[in-house]
């Protein structure tokens, strides 16, 4: 597979690391609540695992050093586009 | 008072083959350093850098050079910074230049730099590169970090002869060296050491 | 009709026309007491132990294409207990047994062979470790054999001992490990099952499942509505998505891993290798083709196959280790869908459907753990309780903290 | 010797070049441009193989990578090549060829007593039998299959060859270099595209050479050398010779290429083979397709050969395959091959066509030789050549008819496996009597008979129409479609796959042995599925990958089970399209090469210190200096320690981590990262801190030191350091990337080294001089400075890992060695010595800290010890998950320290505790010994473990249970800091 990363250009997956679902949001654990552990444990451990399209976190280690998010199909690993986790970590 | 000669990562390697298929010349006594961006000052960087340097920074995969200094964007807003001017206060004083505009953090020990030529260069980069080097794809200017049979490496065009630098972790030069040499051991690879 | 070398005989006599289909490819009926959703090894192993061990032959087991087409027929082949926590031992080494009685049991020659499976160290810290889990071995009552260099060296004298990257200092050895015939293993469960009455239905793929008062009724299927007391879920590789016709999520990502096998050729191999220092197995087959693999692709995927850096990988851990296969051609590669789970480990449990029940998450275990992974199964469906040899597979182990995680690389499925 | 079945003139080898080589010890010559196949058939020789199951006698059977019979042992000693096709390899001077999978001898083969218990050797046989006493598998029957099984023999010596590895990128890669591919790489290539042409055979024109075609009027295989020649001058295209695609992959294709197969050994600084990866943004697939054979009795015996192929040796090698030559077909291509037999100068002595009318044209093709239309070759009949055919003519008259080959069509696979490797299977066609891919990937294209275009005009057409679109794609300037002109030539073709009624095996699989009894036997034992069918029987599993035998097995199948061949379906191709050797894909990558690896700045310092080095991940550390006179490790170990606890040590850290973080926020960041407070810590301190991952167990520890408000520096553990780089990028850039900082790896940057022990003050005094105040009150334990000497920058970090007074140096990488002899050299008078990893772990034993042993991915903080480090004011990583119940039990396994009850006893990490008279059970196990030492300091081994309820068991005497090695241990439970518990040697 080939990563188009968006700061190097189109990179051979072996370049990256893989950490999964992209879609997860981390709960502010700063903030005591009932749900929290329960919404920690899912963050943690709990995955749709979709056959299908996917946007997944893919690190781009021996590159740029960014986190990327990454669209792919999982039947196909068809990838159709990529972007810094989050554009506001520069600028 | 400590008085410590220094030594270069690639200063012991030397090829087992001959010929000048791959001409290999370590640059020493650069100072290098990574710039980071502080959060939210991108523009004034680039104004500061340009004032201070003449140098407009790239803001993706390129160098630009100016004076001795070499601003190569190595990821989203962050620069490898190599000055060639034998000046080791020069970390120091880029530092200074880009206060609170960015972070420095020198590295001048840590790479081993070497600037690569030579007939075979293209079919020898080939063989560790996985990324198309062609003129058109990768023109001078261009600056890539990438992995070099399982050694992370940082290279750039300087002209379409081509001339190649390639930068590698310090303790990977062995490594790295081993790789060079067997690719380009079929036209042949020759150490030059002369420092530039 | 019962296998032999009499009957064999008798058969080879007639021309062999006497031979019946090895199991019943049945018509699927509209209710059954039991209904396993998935016809590999580990569906097909449970019905066969559901009849057995538990007299409950009421049983269909659905799949979706052809009997054995998933994971047990895409493995390396590798059987083994090695294992280093309390959670996973006495499943793998109920397996081992149940492994080493299996052909007279199934009356089918699944060519299970006890050669032994090699680990090898490479540094005093990973003897240490080995140390740790031989120990642990040990006192479950496994086989486990600490060996040095020298000791190494006498099982496999072609090893790369001189100029590698990693030397070997050592190894963990089980004698009682070896591989098996896969597929072989696919259609002995199925034969047995079948004669005991239960219905081997292919192609038929469950769509979905009928759950009335949060209690499950029956499945949906390709091939219309079935009615079952029970349902069961041995679907590894799909499991999320089977899991989600039932509205519940599983802490488990599919994956793709890769094997391979090489041309034919005389035996060099006696035993199974691991290189731990190289993500890399081998074994050598009855056939002649050395069977090898290493790590997954790395990355979530249904595709069923995988791509060249990974290959690349595993044929580079090859020849550190064996430099001597360097002239021996891949035949053939080929990629199977792993539940990776998120501690490395099983789960085998109820669902949080009444009535439905979870056999997945196999990681990298899956083979080996068939017929154990069977008993334990129709156990825990004949009986509504866990055996007690997997006590510890519960899908609440991550709420409570009590997850088995063999290799301590936390929660990221593609590191286990 | 001469080579009494070349015929006298015609052909492309170079019969000015002869080459000499063997074949089972018998000295022959061929000619260059030969394959050893081809040159082998050209001195007569026949019998080159024995079967797997059954060791019959096998020849030659096709004319490329399908051949299924003709497998040799290339080479001899360390270079062997086991099951090498002799169609694939190019003859060279010197090449010696065994041939394999026979005893004693290829004629006389003992095995091929297996022909007579074929009747019980059937499809799967093995599993009804073999079964009983169940020890017997192992000790009898196993071994005897395995002997008997197998092929060729590896050589079981390294193979000295080696391998590379390259990328090369194209807008256009053509595989397959026959006429399809070669007009269309004309095309693309004249208007500019960036083209690749990757071809499996050492020459181009695929079966143009093989053939008598024509094109704009010139033999074929002219005018593909003369299609070579431009390419070649067109810089924007690439010729690849003796290069196969193997694999279509995710965004990339494998190939790869035969550097120096055709040599007798590579020449220096050459690679045996290299593996490429080609990056292409659009492919036509144009590797055309091979000829099927047909089932009857007797299919495999020497002189039976795939018409193509005896076209192939006739026309290209100017090879006789035989003198009286049949022909058995089931469509027009047949006849072509009958006409160029006669051409040839050899004699035809019959075409049998399974087919009743024949078109006239077609008929016209072999002048008066004798035809039997309607008619079917049942048996053919020879032991270790071909001598006579049974033909059932249309009325079911069986005739004998004398003949020494016999050529087989029975129509044509496109060879469409590369177009599958994504996905789609391919699909019957009634129309072509085919699979074809009707669904390759986006980015690829068929041409040529590969697509099912079967004559040359069509192969031409499509290969200069893809070659115009890839044009036109990729913006350059249109030219006109070139016209290729040749002639059309007659293809009909009726599927026949079987004959019945032999008396001689017939087989489907030739290399496997499968017959079209055993498939017969897997319909009726219910493997009707081509999967269960090509897994019970192994048909298509054999080297030659199914390539003349899975569709014929197929199509058995369906007429069995009285389905379609498209409803049967096809199994799924997988890559490597052909073998590839295990060496290719590994590279450079083997032996000391296997990873890089990485020394640090002081590695030839350490070297002459006389170190003795150690892995730690891809890292060499000095793990001890032996000494003139020191006869084991422990001896030098002891020394070192000693050394440092009484007088001074140097050591290098210089592996350990380390990270620059900058900017505002860094405090705030550190916050959620660390268990423990780090915003507090003052500019010029140290403090140790420990990281966890989000499921609550332990990811790292290590200290981080405040060098400025806004620049920190952690350091991380040797194994952990990119672990935690990338853990920290993670929650900088998608956790809270509105924190203002900044991180890069400084590992490489600086040299750095610890200087520890009572004496360690006088020496960093001795060598920095006045530079730097190293009074307790001036640089406390935990203090940290950076400074500079001259030019030279210094950082000074006040930590201890021995629980010495102690100090870490670090300075730019490039004067990290002078520095350490700079450091022996100010610490001469002082006592000072090199101490390595093994003392380093010694003294972190005796002082009770944690390492990799006990931070191994399953323990949490308070199981180490420092759960109090647990910041209840602040939220971090890992806060709430390591909250969960069977976390916080108290009976977890905590660190304890270890002794022997009899001090002379060993301790060994891995052993296990439990409880003195009670047997060992999962129960009874208590724990395990993480980390064991013997302590120069106490004179005596020690240990730390992890131990249920630890804490409070000191005192307790347990069992050290250790069954795999030296058994059982007593040990008593004490607390885990043996060597000055209360910290004072560190603080002086």
């Amino acid at each position: 597979m080939r990563i188009p990363c968006p700061f190097c250009g189109p990179r051979d997956a072996a370049e990256f690391s893989y950490l999964g679902d992209a879609s997860v949001r981390r709960p502010d654990s700063s903030v005591p609540g009932d749900g929290l552990d329960a919404a920690m444990q899912v963050y943690v451990y709990i995955r749709d695992n979709p056959a299908g399209p996917l946007k997944e976190y893919w690190y781009h280690g021996a590159g740029c050093h960014s986190w990327l998010v990454v669209d792919r199909d999982t039947r196909t690993h068809e990838i159709t586009g990529a972007a810094e986790a989050h554009s506001g970590a520069v600028s | 008072m400590l008085n410590l000669a220094s030594k270069s990562a690639f200063a012991t390697l030397r090829s087992a083959s001959s010929g000048k298929g791959v001409v290999a010349a370590q640059r020493v006594g650069m100072a290098v350093a990574t710039v980071m961006v502080r959060r939210g000052r991108a523009a004034a960087l680039a104004d500061t850098v340009r004032t201070q340097f003449g140098i407009e920074l790239p803001t993706g995969p390129h160098w630009t050079a100016a004076n001795g200094t070499m601003f190569l964007g190595v990821g989203p807003g962050k620069w490898l910074v190599i000055n060639d001017a034998q000046n080791s206060a020069f970390v120091q004083e880029l530092e200074d230049k880009l206060q609170g505009l960015a972070s420095v953090v020198e590295q001048s020990g840590g790479l081993g730099i070497l600037r690569l030529t030579g007939p075979a260069l293209h079919e020898t980069l080939e063989k560790g590169v996985q990324i198309d080097l062609a003129p058109a794809a990768f023109p001078p200017g261009s600056v890539a970090v990438t992995s070099i049979a399982h050694v992370g490496a940082t290279l750039w065009k300087l002209d379409d002869a081509p001339i190649f630098e390639i930068a590698v972790a310090r303790s990977l030069s062995t490594s790295f060296f081993h790789w060079l040499d067997a690719s380009a051991s079929a036209r042949g690879l020759s150490t030059d050491d002369r420092p530039d | 009709m019962r296998y032999s070398l009499l009957s064999l005989l008798a058969n080879a006599v007639s021309g062999h026309k006497a031979w019946k289909p090895q199991w019943r490819d049945a018509a699927p009926q509209s209710a059954y007491d039991v209904v396993i959703v998935g016809g590999g090894g580990h569906g097909l192993a449970t019905a066969y132990y559901l009849a057995k061990e538990h007299g409950i032959t009421n049983v269909a087991v659905l799949e979706k294409g052809w009997i054995g087409g998933g994971n047990v027929g895409r493995n390396t082949t590798i059987i083994r207990s090695n294992y280093l926590l309390h959670g996973n031992i006495p499943l793998y080494e109920l397996s081992m047994q149940l492994w080493e009685k299996l052909e007279q049991d199934l009356n089918y020659n699944a060519m299970i062979s006890q050669r032994g499976v090699l680990n090898l160290f490479h540094s005093d810290g990973q003897r240490d470790a080995y140390a740790r889990r031989g120990n642990a071995m040990r006192i479950h009552g496994v086989d486990a054999e600490l060996l040095d260099r020298e000791g190494v060296r006498k099982l496999y004298p072609f090893l790369n001992f001189d100029a590698a990257r990693f030397p070997i200092q050592g190894g963990l050895l089980q004698r009682r490990g070896g591989t098996a015939r896969h597929d072989a293993v696919a259609w002995g469960y199925a034969r047995g099952a079948s004669d005991r009455g239960v219905d081997i239905v292919q192609n038929c793929e469950v769509t979905g499942f009928t759950i009335a008062d949060g209690r499950v009724t029956g499945v949906r299927t390709s091939r219309g509505e079935i009615r079952a007391r029970k349902v069961a879920i041995a679907v590894a590789g799909s499991s999320s998505r089977v899991a989600a016709m039932a509205s519940f999520r599983l802490p488990i990502e599919s994956h793709v891993l890769q094997a391979f096998v090489s041309e034919g050729l005389k035996p060099i191999i006696p035993g199974v290798i691991t290189f731990g220092a190289g993500h890399f197995y081998i074994s050598q087959s009855d056939k002649g083709g050395l069977v090898f693999g290493g790590d997954i692709d790395g990355y979530n995927s249904y595709a069923q196959r995988g791509n060249l850096p990974c290959v690349e990988d595993v044929c580079e851990g090859g020849m550190a280790l064996m430099p001597a296969i360097g002239r021996a051609r891949v035949l053939r590669s080929w990629a199977g869908l792993v539940d990776m789970s998120m501690d490395g480990s099983p789960i085998i449990d109820r669902a949080p459907v009444d009535g439905l029940f979870v056999n997945a998450g196999w990681c990298y275990g899956g083979f080996k753990a068939t017929p154990g992974s069977g008993f334990v199964f129709a156990h825990l469906i004949a009986r509504d309780a866990p055996h007690p040899a997997a006590t510890r597979f519960r899908l609440d182990r991550f709420r409570t903290g009590n997850i088995i995680d063999e290799k301590g690389q936390g929660a990221q499925p593609n590191l286990h | 010797m001469t080579q009494a079945q070349r015929l006298a003139a015609g052909g492309l080898v170079d019969r000015s070049t002869p080459v000499s080589f063997s074949f089972d010890g018998k000295p022959f010559t061929g000619f260059a441009g030969d394959t050893l196949a081809s040159a082998l058939l050209a001195n007569g020789v026949r019998l080159v193989g024995r079967s797997f199951k059954y060791h019959r006698p096998r020849g030659i059977f096709s004319a490329g990578p399908e051949e299924p019979n003709a497998l040799v042992e290339l080479r001899a000693g360390a270079r062997r090549e086991p099951n090498t096709k002799a169609t694939c390899v190019e003859l060279y001077d010197g090449l010696s060829a065994e041939s394999q999978n026979r005893w004693p001898s290829l004629a006389f083969d003992l095995h091929a007593v297996n022909q007579f218990a074929s009747p019980l050797l059937v499809a799967g046989f093995y599993y009804k039998t073999f079964m009983w006493p169940s020890a017997f598998w192992e000790r009898l029957y196993e071994p005897a299959i395995r002997r008997a099984a197998g092929l060729g023999r590896l050589s079981g010596e390294s193979d000295p060859d080696s391998y590379e590895k390259a990328t090369a990128f194209c807008d256009l890669l053509v595989i397959g270099a026959g006429p399809a591919g070669l007009a269309a790489a004309l095309v693309a290539g004249r208007a500019g595209v960036r083209v690749i042409l990757a071809e499996s055979d050492f020459v181009l024109g695929g079966r143009l050479n093989c053939e008598t075609h024509e094109i704009d009027g010139a033999p074929g295989s002219a005018w593909a050398r003369q299609a070579e020649d431009e390419l070649a001058t067109l810089p924007n295209v690439r010729i690849m010779r003796r290069t196969s695609v193997f694999g279509v992959y995710d965004g990339e294709c494998g190939a790869i290429e035969r550097v120096a197969d055709h040599m007798p050994a590579p020449p220096e600084h050459a690679p045996r083979q290299r593996l490429w990866k080609i990056v292409a943004r659009q492919t036509i697939l144009a590797t055309g397709a091979v000829e099927r054979s047909i089932v009857f009795g007797g299919n495999d015996r020497p002189g039976v050969m795939l018409g193509s192929a005896m076209r192939t040796y006739v026309n290209r090698f100017a090879a006789a395959p035989g003198r009286r030559i049949a022909v058995f077909t089931t469509g027009d291509d047949g006849w072509r091959t009958a006409r160029d037999l006669r051409t040839a100068g050899l004699s035809v002595e019959c075409v049998v066509d399974t087919r009743h009318t024949i078109a006239p044209d077609v008929l016209s093709l072999t002048g008066d030789t004798a035809v039997y239309l309607g008619s079917h070759v049942v048996d053919a009949f020879g032991g270790h050549g071909l001598r006579s055919i049974d033909i059932r003519d249309a009325g079911g008259i069986r005739k004998r008819v004398a003949v020494d080959a016999l050529a087989v069509s029975g129509g044509w696979n496109p060879d469409v496996a590369l177009a599958t490797h994504l996905g789609a299977s391919p699909t019957w066609s009634d129309a072509k009597a085919a699979f074809l891919a009707t669904e390759p990937p986006r980015s690829m294209a068929l041409a040529g008979a590969a697509a099912g275009h079967w004559t040359l005009a069509e192969a031409l057409h499509d290969g200069g129409t893809l070659g115009m679109d890839a044009a036109t794609r990729y913006g350059h300037p249109q030219l006109a479609q070139p016209r290729f002109r040749t002639s059309d030539e007659a293809t009909e073709v009726q599927a026949c796959w079987h004959v019945g009624g032999a008396r001689s095996k017939a087989f489907v699989d030739l290399q496997n042995d499968v017959t079209d009894r055993d498939i017969a036997l897997a319909a009726r034992e219910g493997f009707r599925s081509v999967e269960h069918l090509k897994r019970y029987t192994t048909l298509g599993m054999a080297t030659d990958q199914g390539r003349t035998s899975n569709v014929g097995g197929l199509a058995i199948m369906a007429e069995l089970t009285g389905r379609t061949i498209a409803e049967t379906g096809t199994t799924r191709a997988r890559p490597p399209h052909i073998p590839v050797a295990i060496g290719a894909f590994a590279g450079l990558h083997r032996d000391t090469h296997f990873k890089p690896t990485r020394l640090t700045s002081g590695h030839q310092w350490a070297t002459g210190q006389g170190a003795t080095f150690v892995d730690a991940g891809q890292w060499l550390r000095a793990q001890w200096f032996a000494r003139p006179g020191e006869t084991d490790w422990l001896q030098s170990v002891t020394r070192e320690v000693r050394t440092v606890r009484s007088a001074v040590g140097v050591c290098d850290v210089s592996t350990l981590g380390k990270i620059a973080l900058t900017g505002p926020d860094v405090g705030t960041f550190l916050d959620r990262i660390y268990i423990n407070t780090f915003s507090t810590l003052d500019v010029g301190k140290v403090r140790y801190g420990v990281m966890l991952r989000e499921d609550g167990f332990v990811m790292d520890d290590g200290t981080t030191a405040r060098l400025a408000p806004d620049h920190w520096m952690m350091s991380t553990t040797t194994a952990n350091a990119a672990k935690v780089m990338q853990h920290l990028e993670f929650c900088h850039q998608v956790l809270w990337p509105e924190l203002d900082v900044q991180m890069v790896s400084v590992t490489e940057q600086w040299a750095q080294y610890a200087v520890a022990g009572p004496r360690s003050r006088a020496l960093l005094q001795q060598l920095l001089g006045t530079v730097a105040d190293l009074s307790n009150e001036a640089f406390p334990y935990l203090a940290c400075r950076e400074f500079r000497c001259g030019s030279l920058p210094v950082r000074l970090y006040r930590i201890s890992f021995s629980g010495e007074l102690a100090y870490e140096i670090a300075v730019p990488a490039n004067y990290g060695d002078a520095l350490a002899q700079a450091l022996i050299d100010a610490g001469r008078d002082l006592g000072v010595a090199p101490y390595g990893t093994e003392a380093l772990s010694v003294m972190r034993i005796e002082k009770g800290h944690v390492a990799g042993n006990e931070i191994n991915g399953q323990t949490i903080a308070s199981d180490l010890g420092l759960g109090r480090m647990m910041s209840t004011r602040k939220d971090y990583v890992g806060r709430v998950m390591a909250a969960r119940p069977a976390l916080v039990d108290s009976k977890r396994p905590s660190l304890v320290g270890l002794k022997p009850v009899d001090p002379a006893a060993r301790l060994r990490a891995g052993a296990h505790f439990v409880a003195r008279g009670v047997p060992a059970s999962p129960e009874t196990d208590d724990g395990y010994m993480t980390s064991t030492a013997f302590s120069p300091t106490l004179g005596h081994w020690i240990g730390l473990g992890l131990l249920a309820d630890g804490p409070r068991r000191t005192g307790e005497r347990l069992r050290a249970y250790d069954p795999v090695r030296a058994g059982d241990v007593d040990v008593e439970v004490v607390p885990p800091v043996f060597v000055d518990p209360k910290g004072e040697r560190l603080r002086a």
